[in-house]
């Protein structure tokens, strides 16, 4: 589906794929990029949308954006989705940097934002602690101000690519007899400061893309704290709140059907029963990404209108993780017997994998999507913040 | 995306919706149904000087040129009243089918009666062992003259009873099941030995078996290419019958959410049960997107596009079952009061039972949807 | 599925179908006997039973019971629902009764238990209150006394049946002051009181099922109080935990299946890709059905051992219905465009309806089958009642 | 109906519990699957000490007579400690295949290697293009003197890096898809020309590709009769499947019941939203009809019951989704924990996704339950 797009817009999404086409690294181009790539080789396109200034669609001008139109910003959402490309790392340039150039000072401005958008640091996020699950306010990290420094000690975890991070950001607690969501601040700390240790976690599907990270009597200078002490639910809700235009992920969605039509028209005899059962699933899920994206370009031309999208956000992290998920299980299932193998982590040509090299990933990303529905805000609580909104309670 | 309706389209809107409310609501529908006729004459006029059965013909054919946008606008509103006068079978059927088939004499014939509100059309395909396939046609016509007598029967066909003609599918050429072979006639319902049966249908309006028996009636479209047209005829039904069900879940999801509110149990509101909250935000997820899918499928047959017929059955496929799980839940969580016939939820679940059934269910769409995609 | 019965229990079960398929009267056997009975012809089968004397297969001997274990009582119970034969009246036999003879006088058990068996009596029962719903202990419908007897003002709702109904037993409240569950007494009334009106309600299928009863100044002898004022609950929760060894309904589910057989092979040709689709659903509720009844046969065999049954009757109670709207709703997909037809109420040979005869009761049973989620304690509440159960909470 | 267990079926479930609660806790499992061979030598020697490598066997052939009750006690309890070891393959499938189709020669050779422990099985009929059908075969086997020459590749071997000896399927006559001319062979994992390419599994097990080139086998059961063979096979194999698999749905769920009374979020357990309550409401259903069917199917199996082959693929779908059900919702309850290779939860997780591809997935048993039923 396509939006109905004037002449300039037209003409953009044009350039936007030619770029893609003609830029896109080859070398990115491996069987599961968010966990065989290097730290290296995950930069380089980043890089290369740096230097085109296209790497921070939603920053204002004056930081570095481009001033896209909402359109625009969809529009190039869209085509690097749909191409496939690796999105640039999300903790840095849509994350943290909102934070910093909304709430912080000149000169954390001046010492952050141009190396978040050059891609020379990488940022990871601290706020998930051990127990804290979709309950963010119960952070328990504690920050102890004395002198120019905060001396942190505190444990987070669920820290994705921490092991490759320059800089986390931090919820901490400051206050400890203020209510939970009060007395949390918003600190950023060097990953290379004394005290910080990284702990992987392997998840179920053999990869490691999370960690533990023990913050032990880490000295953090104050100049690290951006806003106001106590301040810090303040920024984080800003930053859970400053959602995307495209959380629908319907871009990679589609490309997984496609994959899974192949898959099926290689695996599955046409005169196999669970043919045309494969085919009928993978049509209610066709319908199901139609619909959304559907949804998605009405909310999008509604926004450009200046209509608020209201809970649109949360049904698009629902729908597009419970989508996402049934394709990844369709692969799973129309592999067959392949889907009985997993490969070994960290990635080695040396290693055999049985079976098509279609169905070399499958099992890993079927088991690693089933974190979709629990990570970002679990699906339980998306469906508490719409009845919230819907129900107006 | 959202669809930016022009002034004349909101203008329809307003005006359908204010003449529903004011001669529509609930207790009026009551009294229609259960009236001898079953349906009501004075609204169906009230439609016509409203222009609402002139709105999708083009003005070359007598029409205010609103084409599939104007019928969206106007069945969503029809759903969300639960009006029972033939719009769908006389307008957006019989009317698109004698606008795209017939000859000019047929449009001058038959298109000002539709418009002005005189005369009342149903279409005729449905046979015994046809299910959902338009080639599966027993009843025969041969010609005679310039004329074709037709014998057979036909069931199931909705809104017969208060018909003045009717559209009959029937063989030509061919074997049963054939795709060729099977034409369009434009029957009196009049007729000499064309025989009635009248029954209810779950959703509050009438229909009848037809049995026909050396029946006259003349070609509407080319001989043999009936299925075509009842195709491109039931993609145009699908959009409108996609309009009608969004209204209808909207209609639901307002219902069940304001009772929710009031209604209590166990010392508090029922909305206050998270169980209740998590289906009613399913419930309100599957609103959003079956509009969006309305939506879609109405731009898309008002552009004409190549790829329509497949969207078609997909979207009255997933809107189908969007529609199903709307009404199943709202009944439920009405609790009693759902299953009463003096309260209106359950004939919501009704006529979207029935919207399920006519022309295909979700199931035979979905598989519709997706041979489609492999022929190509 | 069959228990691997002895040799005694297996000649009890020839003689239970001998006795069936000889005596169950022909004229009962109509498209939708729920429906379409007058009062004198569903009571048949019941007199057939009562002079057999096996009306009553839950009370104990003294009171007219058969004296069957627990075995020949759901062996009976499984037959007769397999045969499809109509089941003596509920509210008669399985639910006043029973509080009679555990809880009323001496007088009440010699007046009203050997009616109830003969079927002299027709009982209806009035729990239900415009706003009640699922929480029985908000009953409003007030009893006043005055000498010797109350005087009764309310509103019940939703009593089946009682249009044929000689007595009604009540709950009613007896202490306005008390907590809502304390205070209600458990009243028996002679619908012939003067007071007592019923209306219809006619329900989305069309049919005539249950009723309004409004009670205006009616006055009841005090007699019929059974034990004591104020106790009402106890005797209420009583009946509803008077569970029956069957709720699942394995019977009607697998006669129904055989019905969906039939009218697939039918109505589908086997070339149309809906008829695969067909099998696979009907095999997936058979498989449901199967495993139900396997759980049935569990619980049924550990009972007879003395073990605790748990919170089994709510599992019944949903999966069971489940199933069977499941099933109504398959039939009713099954017949096609007839699906759109229904059957005018009360039925009458004069009325057209399309169609072959198999379809005919497809809509009114599709539409009936949705009160089964929601009458006699709605699912959500049984659900409820599993999670106290298991959780433990 | 509930099976009353004799008290050899006690004693026997009873060892397994305590042999299992001492020795293969979560923690000594992940040793034995971090470890070189990926099983465990010593564990499987307490399982031959146990006489659970003879439990099913009848007497006759050494074994001790407990037949498929005593599989589904042992496999329900090694379901519930995810045990690894391939009982499933050296015992149920190659032991009883041997058993049942074996010369007394073979019986004589074979079985005693595997009541003592001494010796590993696995089956190969897996290929590239097999999918689930067992007659789906391009290996070749041909005649040479007593014995035969097989040549072809056989993927998914499950146990292979393990296993002394295969069970090898191979077309001796017909086409390929051809359900006669298949046959079974014996081969030696050492034989001269067959290779292994050795791999890890989702559920923590080893297996492997495995080519053949030339490699010499003995035949096991008639020439060309293999298909029925790995038929009957599948269905023991299944039952004792269904056992493992409701071990693991049993831990899942007493985990996540657990777990929602301990963990606390926005001031309370989870175990107190209304949503999380009722999803676990529905695992238990979901566990006890399992087990209801898991009973029955095991009980059917020892009757020798006409209808077995179609009831172990209901069982198996039927379960299978079951499983699916209760395995997506214990990680979604359990949050992050459940994604976390530390954690027991998504190796149960695993374990049920594992069980539910081998020797085909829920729908693709459930079509073969509704085929079966439409063919008689």
């Amino acid at each position: 589906m396509e939006l109905a797009l004037s002449p300039e817009d037209a003409a953009f999404r044009d350039e936007v794929r030619a770029f893609i086409r003609d830029h896109y690294p080859e070398e990115m181009r491996v069987p599961n990029p968010e966990t065989d790539l290097t730290k290296e080789q995950s930069l380089l396109w980043h890089r290369i949308l740096y230097k085109k200034g296209w790497i921070a669609p939603l920053w204002p001008k004056e930081y570095g954006g481009p001033g896209w139109s909402i359109t625009q910003r969809f529009i190039f959402e869209q085509e690097t989705s749909r191409a496939g490309t690796l999105p640039p790392l999300a903790f840095s340039v849509t994350m943290v940097g909102p934070v910093i150039y909304t709430f912080g000072n000149e000169a954390q401005k001046k010492k952050f934002l141009p190396r978040i958008l050059s891609g020379e640091d990488w940022w990871c996020q601290g706020y998930s602690e051990p127990g804290s699950g979709s309950d963010l306010a119960t952070v328990r990290t504690k920050a102890v101000r004395e002198g120019d420094h905060y001396i942190v000690n505190g444990h987070k975890t669920w820290t994705t690519l921490a092991q490759h991070a320059d800089w986390i950001f931090c919820l901490v607690r400051t206050d400890p007899n203020a209510k939970p969501q009060s007395g949390i601040s918003f600190l950023l700390i060097d990953m290379k400061s004394p005290g910080v240790t990284v702990r992987p976690i392997i998840t179920i599907d053999g990869s490691h893309e999370v960690n533990d990270i023990f913050l032990e009597n880490v000295r953090v200078p104050v100049e690290n704290l951006v806003g106001e002490e106590n301040k810090g639910w303040t920024y984080a809700k800003f930053l859970l709140g400053n959602e995307r235009t495209s959380m629908a992920g319907i871009g990679r969605s589609t490309r997984y059907i496609q994959k899974l039509k192949r898959i099926v028209k290689a695996e599955i005899p046409a005169d196999d029963p669970a043919h045309l059962e494969f085919l009928r699933d993978i049509a209610r899920i066709e319908l199901d990404v139609l619909a959304l994206e559907a949804t998605e370009l009405r909310v999008v031309a509604q926004m450009a209108r200046g209509i608020d999208p209201g809970p649109a956000a949360s049904l698009f992290k629902i729908r597009g993780t419970e989508i996402f998920q049934d394709i990844t299980e369709l692969i799973h299932r129309a592999i067959g017997n392949y889907g009985l193998a997993i490969r070994e982590h960290p990635v080695s040509a040396n290693r055999f994998m049985p079976g098509p090299e279609h169905a070399h990933t499958a099992s890993e990303k079927y088991l690693n999507s089933r974190k979709l529905s629990i990570y970002g805000g679990s699906n339980e609580i998306q469906r508490n913040i719409i009845a919230k909104a819907v129900l107006g309670l | 995306m959202d669809i930016q309706f022009t002034e004349e389209q909101e203008l329809l809107r307003s005006s359908v919706q204010r003449l529903l409310r004011d001669q529509y609501d609930f207790e009026a529908r009551r009294k229609i149904v259960a009236s001898e006729e079953g349906f009501s004459r004075t609204q169906w006029e009230a439609f016509a000087e409203l222009g609402l059965l002139a709105a999708p013909f083009s003005e070359n054919a007598g029409g205010l040129g609103g084409g599939p946008l104007s019928t969206m606008i106007i069945m969503h509103e029809f759903g969300r009243h639960l009006v029972v006068e033939p719009f769908l079978e006389t307008v957006v059927l019989a009317g698109s089918l004698i606008e795209h088939a017939g000859t000019p004499e047929q449009q001058q014939a038959f298109i000002p009666g539709i418009v002005d509100g005189n005369k009342i059309w149903a279409l005729a395909w449905t046979e015994e062992v046809s299910r959902f396939d338009f080639a599966n046609v027993t009843t025969t016509a041969r010609r005679e003259g310039n004329d074709y007598v037709l014998s057979g029967t036909k069931t199931m066909v909705i809104a017969a009873p208060w018909a003045d003609y009717l559209i009959v599918s029937a063989r030509t050429s061919g074997d049963d099941r054939d795709r060729a072979g099977v034409s369009l006639f434009v029957v009196d319902r009049r007729a000499a030995g064309l025989d009635l049966q009248s029954f209810k249908t779950i959703d509050g309006r009438r229909a009848a078996e037809i049995s026909l028996r050396e029946v006259r009636g003349q070609l509407l479209g080319r001989e043999g290419k009936g299925v075509a047209l009842l195709e491109a005829g039931r993609d145009r039904a699908i959009a409108a019958l996609c309009a009608e069900a969004v209204g209808a879940i909207g209609e639901l999801n307002s219902a069940t959410l304001d009772y929710s509110k009031t209604r209590k149990q166990f010392g508090t509101t029922i909305g206050s049960f998270q169980v209740l909250q998590h289906r009613m935000v399913d419930m309100f997820i599957a609103h959003q997107e079956a509009l969006s899918l309305m939506q879609h499928l109405s731009l898309n047959l008002s552009a004409g596009d190549p790829g329509l017929s497949r969207l078609a059955s997909g979207a009255k496929s997933k809107i189908g079952y969007a529609g199903k799980f709307v009404a199943d839940q709202a009944v439920q969580l009405h609790g009693g009061m759902g299953m009463t016939d003096e309260f209106n939820v359950g004939h919501y679940f009704k006529r979207i039972s029935s919207i399920n059934i006519q022309f295909g269910d979700p199931a035979f769409h979905v598989l519709r949807y997706a041979q489609l995609d492999a022929a190509a």
